[in-house]
């Protein structure tokens, strides 16, 4: 959810607008047609209702299957195996990939960031190459990975790292680049040195934005794992997906489509949480 | 010429005015008139209900209990004319600065050619004629807050209303800007409520002086300041007024 | 005058490095391959690249169009995608920005549909679309949605609140404060958005035609893969590289310059 | 050259230029030579833009004279230290830290010991009001208890020279006058050097020995010296000070 920037302490007449939202009024039918949760419920009934309404239609032909079909569809698959594995253990898969792709990258990444953003000279050595390699969208990778490293698991854990590197380190370095000046100001009056600077100041300074770097990085994963599935795999998430498409089965593509979602979705929860607790201090801004 | 006798007529009536946010009374039964015309200041001490007062004094917000009357009519932006000047300089950034005055006509629907005339007179009293096409990131703060003011009064509010505008300014730039806002006050004869925390701005502008408590807030007294205009910050009637409302809130 | 205009020397080193890396960095891969470090199976050395590029421009085999038509089919399906994303994303996002009732209605489908990434779209829209171009523009306007939306909506909310009070003051209707002040200040945001979305078009085109096309620079990288042909792959990912290079620079001048008009 | 020993500080002809975002040069400073004596308190005042924040960066060290020298103690200085505690217009205080941490973080720089560190860091907490507080966070506190951390953490250092960079700026009209006194009342107990850089008037005499007042325009010069002669514990409505107040605002130039 939302909440407003805290900006510096004026007193602002904003301030108190929050505490009469918390206020409790008297009922009236168009407060409750504009309460949100009434419209999330319309919303989503209209988005399952015709969403069945478009299957009842066959408007996509065979191209679609209905809610309750998808519903049905996981318990199934929850409850039997293909190629060998059940759900859970294609869930697995895919959360294996990403974890160790995910570690991979994270580990070089944005120790690097951090250090070009420290030192100009690794800067200069560095970045022009990194510049070369940014543009190339991590699908691009895929036939060279799998040139270099067959259709098996490195390969995939490869696409992962290419494409996790670059927002890791990007953020890494902007969180260290973007530090107001003077907080390193205060240090050098403490009587602290360069050594001081970067561990009191640029570490702490910098957390938020290289975890705001690994929270892009894991959607960045998610998409990048799918890919590697999608073209090759014998497990996974993608290769539900794309079995559901080679037995022309709306149903099971829909199927791990939502449970991509989902498990997703957890991860991201996961980061955020971990985020939270070793940050308290840090101060939430517009987000959605 | 606006007589300074006693009998003007209220444009403002205040009655019995609370608002309380869940078990939080802020503000306590208030209640007060302003004169047509007049200028008066409110002050009280740093965490007195002020901006809550305010935000329900501009009808942001509704109060708990009590209304607020204009010319005897409920008070209504859509209706009446309320302006207001915010404490930190509030310009649209995509407007030039006639762009920002005009503003405030704009949203109350004044006649074209009226708001075109009055525009030009009020950019003239203010001193912004020169600057009139810049953007307000191409001028200095205090700049920004004088197209505030000049907006608030080009509307030719039924109340303006100002919370501490020049609070962050420097001495200087504050006597003259509070110089130049009597002077508008008198040219538009314009009904103002200037509240603020600095007791000295609250002596130099004002005719009359309202002494807010402690939460929740109440009036605690009612000053007048019958000194002639200009006024001197070392005239000693001055700084015996000055002296007496620092007693009444005084907590540092 | 306190203020004059000068020019400041960057250190020599400091314009040398990144000359110097750049040249080593090819010189690098050079070496590897003509030196039979890594086999020539896996990897193609920059001089045979160079040499392919020439080729592909007038030679349409083996994998049946020019370089020029790859890269602009791709483009095609690229900015039709973008601009149908811009076009639905902005409103969108600047609607659930300010409108209850526009947040309430839309928030909850846009949340469900957010974490599915857009590739996992292309089997469905097989299904619907065949492998032709809508269905690629259906994926890439669903993955250069989102970022239009958070953006606008984001720049909405970041709407300073003391100019909505003062708005509120003069007895402006919520529609003049969501026209005049709203979107003035969310605009800034909303250009913001064209660069992150263009940039998330065109990885996803990419990812698209690797899975369904028949032409197009995502389609040369597989046949590349298909032919075991490392040239060509790394043919392939150059020039999406560049084409996205160049799509961003575009993008960028034409953000600065809307900017410029609404901001001074 | 030759310095006397008898000042705390003394600085020489300074000028100061600075290049702005690689391709604007900016004479900020123009020949300023002032000195401070022990345990003087001296305010360095000038409206928005006249260069004294950038004087007070170079006392600091944190700046380098683009010409002539600043001495401490008769050595001149040549980078940051410990012993000159600065305090910023923005508090930037760590937002990381608690209140403690915040204010023993100069003394655990410098090695000392936990448990001395913190009894240092809870009496100088103490001094400036915030006991109980020492466990927030720093958004959890008033822009008021915000500047009494910094100050907090400047002392705790235990300087020989206080430099206070317009330390109440964003403060309102009341919390600004309590937030002077308290500094009246700690510089009372604390006896130090004191340069506090102001473009208030006002404070400028309730705190001052003496007030170098700069002109109004980049560069920044020396426009004015004022003495202070007032008793301590001042008062804002004392007709001299109202007077010496007037005299500063008339000889000082209005920009708008």
């Amino acid at each position: 959810m939302t909440t407003p920037a805290t900006t510096t302490a004026t007193s602002s007449i904003a301030n108190e607008i929050q505490k009469q939202v918390s206020e409790k009024r008297p009922f009236s039918l168009s407060r409750f047609l504009k309460d949100r949760r009434f419209l999330y419920c319309v919303s989503l009934t209209a988005f399952f209702g015709i969403w069945k309404y478009i299957d009842y239609t066959q408007v996509l032909g065979n191209g679609i299957a209905a809610p309750d079909a998808v519903v049905a569809q996981i318990w199934k698959l929850a409850n039997k195996t293909i190629a060998g594995k059940s759900l859970w253990g294609h869930i697995w898969a895919s959360t294996y990939r990403i974890i160790i792709g995910f570690s991979i990258a994270a580990v070089i990444a944005v120790p690097l960031g951090v250090i070009m953003a420290l030192n100009r000279y690794v800067n200069a050595i560095v970045k022009p190459v990194f510049d070369l390699i940014k543009p190339m969208p991590p699908f691009a990778w895929i036939s060279c990975a799998i040139l270099w490293f067959g259709i098996d698991e490195p390969s995939k854990i490869f696409i992962i790292v290419v494409g996790t590197f670059v927002p890791c380190l990007l953020n890494a370095y902007m969180g260290i680049r973007l530090i107001e000046p003077q907080l390193y100001d205060v240090i050098r009056m403490l009587g602290g040195n360069r050594k001081d600077e970067i561990l009191q100041v640029g570490f702490p300074a910098a957390f938020p934005a290289i975890f705001a770097g690994l929270q892009i990085s894991l959607s960045c994963a998610w998409t990048c794992v799918l890919s590697a599935e999608l073209v090759s795999a014998r497990s996974g998430l993608g290769f539900i997906i794309i079995q559901g498409m080679q037995l022309s089965r709306p149903a099971m593509v829909l199927a791990g489509m939502v449970v991509l979602a989902f498990v997703a979705w957890a991860t991201t929860l996961l980061i955020t949480g971990l985020e939270k607790k070793l940050c308290p201090w840090k101060r939430e801004a517009v987000q959605m | 010429m606006k007589k300074m006798s006693g009998k003007r007529k209220a444009k403002i009536e205040v009655e019995q005015l609370t608002k309380s946010f869940g078990d939080l009374l802020v503000l306590n039964d208030i209640s007060f008139d302003v004169k047509e015309g007049e200028f008066l200041s409110i002050v009280g001490p740093t965490g007195c209900g002020k901006t809550t007062f305010l935000n329900t004094l501009s009808t942001l917000m509704p109060p708990t209990r009590g209304r607020i009357l204009i010319d005897g009519e409920p008070a209504d932006p859509k209706k009446h004319n309320i302006s207001f000047v915010f404490q930190e300089p509030t310009c649209m950034p995509w407007r030039t600065v006639k762009e920002n005055v005009a503003y405030g006509m704009e949203t109350k629907k004044f006649p074209k050619k009226k708001a075109e005339e009055r525009l030009k007179y009020i950019l003239g009293l203010v001193g912004l004629t020169d600057t009139e096409n810049l953007y307000p990131n191409q001028v200095s703060a205090s700049m920004e807050q004088r197209i505030a003011v000049a907006r608030a009064f080009a509307v030719d509010p039924d109340l303006l209303l100002m919370d501490e505008p020049y609070g962050q300014l420097d001495v200087k730039l504050r006597y003259y800007l509070e110089d130049e806002l009597v002077r508008l006050w008198k040219a538009l004869n314009a009904t103002v409520v200037f509240v603020t925390h600095n007791i000295e701005e609250a002596v130099y502008v004002a005719e009359r002086i309202l002494v807010l408590s402690n939460k929740p807030t109440k009036i605690k007294a009612e000053v007048r300041v019958d000194l002639p205009r200009p006024r001197s910050l070392i005239d000693p009637a001055f700084v015996e007024i000055r002296k007496r409302v620092t007693e009444l809130i005084r907590w540092w | 005058m306190a203020y004059e205009t000068v020019k400041v020397d960057t250190p020599l080193v400091l314009r040398i490095l990144p000359v110097a890396s750049v040249v080593a960095f090819f010189g690098i891969w050079q070496g590897v391959v003509d030196f039979g470090i890594v086999p020539n199976t896996m990897l193609a050395s920059p001089t045979q690249v160079a040499v392919l590029f020439w080729e592909k421009l007038f030679v349409a085999d083996p994998d049946g169009a020019v370089l020029s038509v790859h890269a602009w089919v791709s483009i095609q399906e690229a900015f039709t995608g973008f601009f149908l994303s811009l076009l639905v994303g902005i409103p969108l996002g600047l609607m659930m920005g300010w409108f209850n009732v526009a947040e309430g209605l839309a928030r909850p489908i846009f949340e469900l549909i957010r974490p599915i990434p857009p590739v996992a779209w292309i089997p469905l829209t097989i299904f619907w679309f065949g492998i032709g171009i809508p269905g690629k523009v259906f994926i890439i306007w669903l993955s250069g949605i989102v970022p239009c939306v958070i953006n606008s909506y984001v720049g909405v909310r970041m709407t300073s609140p003391t100019l909505i009070q003062m708005a509120r003051t003069y007895g402006a209707t919520d529609w003049e404060i969501f026209k005049k002040i709203c979107i003035p200040s969310a605009l800034p945001m909303v250009f913001g958005a064209m660069t992150i979305s263009q940039a998330y078009c065109w990885t996803t085109l990419v990812g698209a035609e690797y899975l369904a096309a028949d032409q197009g620079l995502g389609y040369l990288i597989t046949m590349g893969r298909r032919l075991a042909s490392p040239p060509m792959v790394v043919l392939g990912m150059i020039c999406v590289g560049l084409t996205g290079v160049a799509i961003g620079i575009v993008i960028e001048r034409l953000e600065k310059k809307l900017l410029a008009g609404i901001r001074r | 050259m030759e310095t006397s020993q008898e000042y705390k500080i003394d600085c020489q002809h300074i000028s100061k230029t600075f290049v702005q975002k690689g391709t604007q040069r900016v004479h900020v400073l123009e020949d300023i030579s002032v000195n401070v004596k022990n345990n003087e308190f001296l305010v360095i005042l000038g409206p928005g833009q006249s260069g004294k924040s950038t004087l007070l960066r170079i006392i600091a060290g944190l700046e380098t004279p683009s010409e002539g020298n600043v001495y401490l103690d008769g050595k001149e200085v040549s980078g940051p230290g410990a012993d000159r505690g600065l305090v910023f217009q923005s508090y930037m205080l760590f937002p990381w830290k608690t209140v403690l941490g915040n204010v023993e973080l100069g003394p655990k720089l410098r090695g000392i010991s936990k448990n001395e560190r913190r009894e240092v860091a809870q009496h100088y907490i103490d001094l400036v009001g915030l006991k109980g507080f020492e466990n927030h966070y720093p958004h959890q506190l008033s822009g008021g208890m915000k500047q009494r951390v910094g100050i907090a953490r400047a002392y705790s250092n235990n300087p020989e020279l206080m430099l206070l960079d317009e330390p109440f700026g964003q403060l309102d009209a009341q919390t600004r006058y309590f937030m002077e006194k308290e500094t009246a009342r700690i510089w009372e107990t604390e006896k130090r050097t004191v340069l506090f850089v102001t473009n208030n008037i006002e404070e400028a005499i309730f705190l001052g020995d003496r007030i170098l007042s700069l002109q109004g325009k980049l560069p920044g010069r020396m426009h004015a010296m004022y003495e202070v002669h007032l008793p301590r514990p001042r008062e804002h409505t004392e007709m001299k000070f109202l007077e010496l107040r007037q005299k500063i605002t008339d000889a000082s130039e209005l920009t708008l």
